[in-house]
């Protein structure tokens, strides 16, 4: 169980793919104006991340080496062609405003990244956990982005008014700029907060070694 | 032909695909350390999605949409564009050998960039003619190479300034594209689309 | 040589597999996606004419606009008996702020408003945006053609302009004046040559 | 005998007077007969706005050295740059700018403006104007609020420039041009922001940066005149539809940008074929957008941009070496 | 008013403080019972010393000498014995080895050397006289004068340029040359023009020091010798700046005056060679100028090479408490140093003794890319990029170091007081070096 967390985990903070790998930029940037429409955007993404990871890691014995890269461009597509029929179908208003970034999932660096670097390699578990928290990264940082953007730029979350009327909000924060700026800044924070971290650890390494130190002296 | 103009100077400069449509920008950040292989990526950029709008366009026009496959327009295209790159390749290789050196490195990293896929859907969402498509593609590729150049040469001057540590190299870069992207703004409303 | 055989048979194999899922997926969406396709006009038809009823048969045309020659798409929305209950038109401007604005408007029998809904626009957000609230649409409700001058206050119109964006209310003014004056050109009773109409499709 | 009395230091070992400081405070006195005359016409309105400005700039300014481990704060965050920043930011506001605004203004000029590129002489773009154009995106309805000077009644009204996008040339016809120039207020016509009122009073500053040698002259008169000659043009091409150049002289931050942001020395090419460039570069896209775009103003945007071209631009004008 | 001859826009105007000695007459320093020679004093191939320890040596004798193309010798200004070879650090961190002679105060000489001697016109005697008469530039760089003298077969010279512009601050010695030593000064111009026959010669003085530009106008005779009067500007003695101004004359970028047809020497290297080929006299001491408001009595000084710098700052009255600083040559490029026993080689033009007051260099800023530095640059260079480059080692971005004639002009007008001149200067060396290591 400990194991599952640490995947997850992976992908949610220590190799978030946004913020870490620095891929998926341009639709976490273009959706990101409302958490509504990050929010369906992740779970689209993860849900094609999920899928393709699981068949890609079923099928990897059975696919030859050199076609590879086209299977999984197939098995991809697909999943982000039903996405983009069922949203379409089910929920017309998300799927326009998502717009032209659901069929751009199959080009996600993300998705085909992870196919790559981890499906294709493992077995359909770890793959399932891998697109899981891959997607779940992907979704704590949209939202996130969104969230501030959606906040400041509009005064709203999901929609809901949050300061009155008399608030006026900072629209260049829901503008193409404001993207930019904010996901700078988030980067910005997650470098500090790894740099902080190696820090300590530093720190805490050479403490220990004079710590083992000063008791082997004792002895 | 002012039709043509109007999207000229839309997809250059006022819809910015970098600055304003947020279409590929890991390559956009990925490739701009130097502005020589920002321009190579600029260029090979133009050369392709002139060549992939234009053939997506005509399979639309004259087989998915006779066909009724509409539907199928994703997995067409994204095997259009990685077949296209593959033999652009090949025939740059042997024909243009010069070219080739330019490019030939740029060529693998576009098949995965969004701003060829990207195009060729909006372009057939947009609804335009041969020309139009042309045009389209055309000054959009001109459009990603003018924001990928110049942010390259931001950036080079950036190796020497004193950014603090957290904001080094991506950070600072993507802030950088912000501030642009706020510049570019002034460009709004010179045509209407 | 046989190896490479192999491998394209497994590539197709692949493809027939998702082609085969995604004809089936495809199958199962069609109805939905194309009731979607309609649902944004559908939705905006009803939200500028009030109390529309399931029964009511929603009608679309083609109308020219004396104005541009630029083909309108007019509704006519007519109840089971088929006797008329309202009209709308999808107008449109070219004059706003950003550009180009489409929006429905929907008027009664006689020819008064009795909603407006922006469709299309990409004017300034907190600005020419305010258009989509109801304080300012609604000063154009039970307005017509003959009780109201479609000009912001500004150029001696009827028109309360929105504060700092008198290009966006005045871009409105214009396009609700071509909707309803086609409209009018097209449907008023006595004054209208019904050939004018260019093509009737059945919802 | 004391052998290590002399200490090392390297030649040159005399060196010029002008530093830092001297530099940066003559632009703010420079900026004073344009600060003073705003403050006569909008009276309190301008001093908060101002006071604010300054007040939070240099505020932001010693946080965000302090958070970047500067040594001596203090002395670093008055060497006058930040208040530059501060004071043309107010001069760029509407006098009707509340203080929050300002607030959030001078805090976008120094974190994105300049310290999270490393603080002064590093950053790409011009602080005050990346505040301000932010600002405008931001809140475009308080930043279109334009009153009429020393009226001090809280009514807006539009800039000659905003009359002239959004109700064509005749509603300026009749402006007096030699009143703009000077800054005298017109009834019924905004003022626009605090600082570009008095063409007159930026030029006095302007000419005295020039005869100290503090920005070169090129740069202000070819961005100028870049403007006059191409709203010339089209002036010529259709007289009914496009100002005289006169008036796109003495309307807008024209004069302001020209020769106090557009020639901040940290943002320019470095070269001076390059400074060249820059300012027909300047001149010829705040043509285009007063001509064509959106915005009734195109100066701030013009800036910016060209300042994104210009380290391209300082690459293609290396100097010519002596015997090269 | 004459028309002032000037380089350009570029270069810089530092205050000048000529008055603390350009009054003052050149007063002769008598060696004590010490000189040190270096036996490096030129740029070029290195000397070797050719005395030993315990050796006797007379006045005007070689101590040193070179082998190759580009060197010089050394010669005695004292007799007496060689008591140590010892190794000395120099302004500028040079490592050279230093001959010390105990000096017996009897002055024997050489035989033949300093007696009046009848020369006649032979270019080629003439150029030898000069490589073993040690004649070096003594403008500063310590160019061996002969080299210059011999340019390849396929150049014509058709002008001797005198540097009499003197641009550096403080320093008067060659002005005070001018005014002194007139005649002997002029007589050395002509007899340059005889023998390398060349038909024309100027002579470049700065507006500052219009009294010697005036006499000398007066008692010349020689109608081959043209006077030009420069604005007072630094650095309108550099070689480049010079020609330049003089004859609109470019020399192309990485070459020698030669190239366009010019010879230039300094005004005490022309004095010199004139004592060497009228009295038969090597170059064994130089006059200086030692100033500076950290030292009591400012003063232009004949002294024999090798003396040393507290012998000379004794001879000035003393070195006051709130002396600070301590330069080898102009404020503007000279040396900083500490130690005041090393000695003055042929190339000390002058001797700072600086103080707070009149030293104001303050701690280095971020450059604020007010542009200052690259329009006073007088090789049109851009310096804070060289200097950015330099501190990083980035080599393919320094190429242009090379072109720097380290005038100081750029740190001199830097608002950010950065120290450009002095990083690029670095940048070279290292560029150097890894232009060697790369082939
Ligand atoms: C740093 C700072 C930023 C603020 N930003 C905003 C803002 O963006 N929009 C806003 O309406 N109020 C903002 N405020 C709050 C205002 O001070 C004020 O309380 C609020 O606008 C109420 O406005 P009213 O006086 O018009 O009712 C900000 C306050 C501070 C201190
Ligand atoms: C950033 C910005 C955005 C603007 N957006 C709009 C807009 O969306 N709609 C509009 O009519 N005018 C817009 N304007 C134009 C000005 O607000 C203009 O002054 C106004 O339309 C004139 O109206 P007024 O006469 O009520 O001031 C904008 C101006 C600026 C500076
Ligand atoms: C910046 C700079 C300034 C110089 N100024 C002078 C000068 O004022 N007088 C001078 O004789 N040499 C000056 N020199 C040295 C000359 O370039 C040149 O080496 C010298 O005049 C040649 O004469 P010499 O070989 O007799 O010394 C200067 C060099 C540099 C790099
Ligand atoms: C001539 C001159 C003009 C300046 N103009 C501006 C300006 O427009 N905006 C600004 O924020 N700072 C300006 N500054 C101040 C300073 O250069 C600015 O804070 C730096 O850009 C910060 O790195 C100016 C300084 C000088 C000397
Ligand atoms: S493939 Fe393209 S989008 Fe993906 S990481 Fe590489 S450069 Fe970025
Ligand atoms: S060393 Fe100095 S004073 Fe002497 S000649 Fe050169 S610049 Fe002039
Ligand atoms: S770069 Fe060299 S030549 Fe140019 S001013 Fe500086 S020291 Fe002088
Ligand atoms: S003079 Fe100093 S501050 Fe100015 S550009 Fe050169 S190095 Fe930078
Ligand atoms: S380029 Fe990376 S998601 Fe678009």
């Amino acid at each position: 169980m400990n194991n599952v967390f640490k995947k997850l985990f992976n992908g949610i903070w220590t190799n978030n793919p946004v913020l870490v790998l620095l891929l998926g930029f341009c639709p976490t940037l273009a959706v990101s104006t409302t958490v509504n429409n990050a929010v369906g955007m992740a779970f689209a993404a993860t849900f094609v991340l999920v899928s393709s990871n699981i068949v890609i890691s079923s099928i990897r014995k059975f696919v030859p080496n050199k076609m590879r890269i086209p299977v999984f461009i197939i098995v991809i597509a697909t999943f982000v062609t039903i996405v983009d029929l069922v949203l379409y179908g089910y929920l017309p208003k998300l799927h326009k405003s998502l717009g032209v970034f659901i069929p751009l999932i199959v080009v996600n660096c993300i998705v085909l990244g992870r196919a790559e670097a981890f499906a294709s390699k493992n077995n359909v578990f770890d793959s399932f956990l891998d697109g899981l928290g891959m997607g779940l990264g992907f979704l704590l940082t949209i939202v996130v982005l969104a969230t501030i953007r959606e906040v400041i730029g509009n005064g709203t979350f999901f929609g809901k008014n949050l300061f009155g009327l008399s608030y006026s909000p900072a629209i260049v924060a829901i503008l193409p700029p404001g993207a930019f700026l904010t996901i700078g800044l988030l980067l910005g924070g997650m470098n500090f907060i790894n740099i902080k971290n190696k820090e300590r650890e530093k720190m805490r390494k050479k403490l220990e070694k004079e710590s083992l130190k000063t008791q082997k002296e004792v002895k | 032909m002012l039709k043509l103009l109007i999207i000229a100077i839309d997809s250059m400069l006022i819809s910015n695909i970098v600055l304003m449509r947020f279409l590929g920008i890991c390559p956009y950040i990925g490739v701009s350390k130097k502005q020589e292989t920002a321009a190579g990526m600029g260029f090979a950029v133009i050369f392709v999605m002139v060549m992939a709008t234009l053939i997506s366009y005509l399979l639309q026009i004259y087989v998915l949409n006779p066909l009724k496959l509409e539907y199928l327009q994703t997995i067409v295209f994204i095997f259009v564009i990685a077949a296209l790159v593959q033999i652009v390749e090949i025939t740059m290789k042997k024909i243009a050998p010069t070219l080739f050196d330019a490019l030939g490195i740029y060529l693998p990293l576009i098949t995965t960039n969004c701003t060829i896929l990207g195009v060729a859907i909006l372009n057939i969402q947009k609804n335009y003619n041969l020309i139009e498509t042309i045009v389209f593609s055309l000054s959009t590729g001109i459009g990603y190479f003018i924001a990928i150049y110049l942010f390259a040469g931001i950036r080079e001057k950036l190796d020497w300034a004193d950014v603090p540590e957290p904001f080094k190299g991506p950070a600072i870069g993507i802030i950088t594209a912000g501030l642009m992207s706020l510049a570019f703004f002034g460009f709004t409303g010179l045509v209407k689309m | 040589m046989k190896e490479n055989i192999v491998q394209v048979i497994k590539l197709f194999l692949v493809a027939v597999v998702s082609a085969f899922l995604l004809s089936y997926v495809h199958s199962i969406t069609k109805e939905p996606i194309e009731k979607a396709k309609n649902a944004e006009i559908t939705e905006a038809i009803k939200s500028v004419i009030p109390n529309i009823s399931d029964q009511m048969i929603i009608k679309d045309t083609f109308l020219v606009s004396d104005v541009e020659s630029i083909p309108l798409k007019a509704y006519i929305i007519q109840n089971n008996d088929s006797t008329v209950y309202a009209y709308s038109v999808l107008s449109y401007t070219k004059k706003g702020y950003g550009g180009t604005i489409t929006m429905m408007i929907g008027v009664d029998k006689e020819f008064k408003i009795t909603g407006i809904y922006p469709l299309e626009f990409s004017e300034t957000p907190g600005l020419g945006t305010k258009m989509t609230k109801n304080k300012f649409k609604d000063q154009f409700l039970s307005k017509s053609l003959s009780n109201f001058k479609f000009k912001v206050d500004k150029d001696g119109g009827d028109i309360q302009a929105i504060t700092s964006a008198t290009i966006t209310s005045r871009a409105v003014g214009e396009c609700i004046e071509r909707g309803l004056k086609v409209l009018e050109y097209n449907f008023k009773i006595g004054e209208t040559d019904s050939s004018k109409t260019v093509e009737v499709k059945d919802e | 005998m004391q052998e290590n009395r002399f200490v090392i230091k390297n030649a040159p070992f005399l060196r010029g007077k002008e530093d830092i400081k001297s530099i940066m405070w003559t632009v703010v006195v420079a900026l004073l007969p344009a600060t003073l005359w705003s403050i006569y016409l909008y009276r309190y309105r301008a001093l908060t706005v101002i006071l604010s400005c300054i007040i939070f700039t240099e505020l932001f300014e010693m946080i965000f050295l302090k958070v970047r481990g500067v040594k001596n704060v203090f002395e670093k965050a008055y060497d006058g740059s930040a208040f530059i920043t501060g004071l043309l930011l107010a001069l760029n506001l509407p006098s009707t700018s509340p203080w929050w605004m300002c607030a959030v203004g001078s805090f976008v000029a120094m974190l994105f403006g300049k310290h999270i590129y490393g603080g002064l002489g590093n950053n790409p773009f011009n602080p005050a104007l990346v505040a301000r154009v932010f600002l405008l995106l931001s809140f475009p309805s308080i930043m279109t609020r334009w009153t009429v000077g020393i009226n001090l009644t809280s009514q807006t009204f539009a800039t000659p420039l905003g009359m002239l996008k959004t109700q064509g040339l005749s509603s300026v016809s009749n402006l007096d041009y030699l009143k703009l120039f000077f800054g005298f207020p017109i009834e019924g016509v905004g003022g626009g922001s605090i600082g570009e009122i008095s063409e007159f009073a930026i030029l006095i500053g302007g000419i005295l940066l020039i005869l100290r040698r503090i920005i070169p002259f090129i740069v202000p008169l070819l961005y100028i005149s870049t403007v006059f000659v191409f709203t010339w043009i089209f002036n010529l091409i259709d007289p009914i539809k496009y100002a005289s150049p006169f008036f796109h002289m003495v309307t807008g931050g024209l004069f302001l940008g020209a020769f106090f942001m557009a020639t901040d020395m940290v943002t320019m090419p470095i070269t001076k074929k390059g400074k060249i460039v820059f300012a027909f570069g300047c001149g010829l896209i705040t043509s285009l957008i007063r001509l064509f775009g959106a915005y009734p103003e195109g100066v701030s945007f013009a800036i910016l941009i060209m300042e994104a071209l210009s380290p391209t631009i300082e690459k293609f004008t290396k100097n010519k070496k002596f015997g090269e | 008013m004459a028309k002032l001859y000037t380089f350009g826009r570029s270069g810089v105007l530092p205050e000048e403080r000529k008055e603390l000695t350009e009054n003052k007459k050149i007063e002769k320093l008598e060696a004590k019972d010490f000189v040190f020679i270096s036996i490096n004093q030129h740029i070029g191939a290195p000397a070797k010393s050719v005395v030993k320890e315990g050796d006797k040596v007379l006045k005007n004798q070689i101590v040193a000498s070179g082998e190759g193309g580009v060197t010089s010798v050394v010669h005695s200004p004292v007799s007496g014995e060689v008591v140590q070879i010892k190794s000395m650090v120099f302004p500028g961190e040079i490592k050279n080895d230093v001959v010390v002679i105990k000096n017996d105060f009897k002055y024997e000489k050489v035989s033949g050397t300093e007696e009046k001697r009848d020369f006649k016109k032979d270019k080629e005697r003439f150029i030898n006289e000069v490589k073993n008469g040690g004649i070096i530039g003594m403008g500063g760089a310590g160019f061996p004068t002969y080299v210059k003298m011999t340019p390849p077969k396929d150049k014509i010279i058709d002008l001797f340029i005198v540097n009499a512009a003197e641009c550096e601050p403080y320093l008067t010695n060659d002005y005070r040359v001018m005014v002194e030593f007139g005649n002997e000064f002029l007589s050395g111009i002509s007899l340059i023009l005889d023998n390398l026959e060349i038909p024309k010669a100027i002579v470049g003085i700065e507006e500052n020091k219009e009294e010697a530009f005036e006499k000398l106008q007066k008692v010349n005779s020689d109608k081959r010798i043209e006077f030009k009067l420069l604005k007072t500007k630094y650095p309108q003695g550099a070689e480049k700046q010079l020609i330049y101004a003089l004859t609109k004359r470019v020399v192309p970028i990485r070459k020698l005056p030669f190239e366009v047809g010019v010879i230039v020497q300094n005004v005490s290297t022309v004095k010199a060679i004139y004592d060497l080929i009228t009295f038969n006299k090597p170059l064994t001491e130089r006059v200086l100028t030692c100033s500076g408001k950290g030292i009591n009595e400012p003063k232009n000084i004949l002294a024999p090479v090798g003396v040393t710098v507290s012998q000379i700052a004794d001879f000035c009255g003393g070195i006051k408490d709130e002396c600070k600083y301590l330069i080898n040559g102009g404020p503007m490029m000279g040396k900083p140093f500490t130690d005041i026993n090393l000695p003055i080689t042929k190339t000390t033009s002058g001797l700072l003794f600086l103080t707070d007051e009149e030293v104001n260099i303050e701690e280095e800023n971020p450059c604020i890319r007010c542009g200052r530095c690259l329009a006073v640059c007088p090789m049109g260079l851009n310096p804070t990029y060289l200097k950015e480059a330099s501190d990083r080692r980035e080599y393919e971005k320094m190429d242009d170091v090379l072109d720097c004639i380290e005038c100081g002009s750029c740190s001199f007008i830097c608002p950010a007081s950065r120290d450009l001149a002095r990083s690029i200067v670095k940048g070279k060396q290292k560029y150097t070096k890894y232009l060697k290591r790369g082939k």
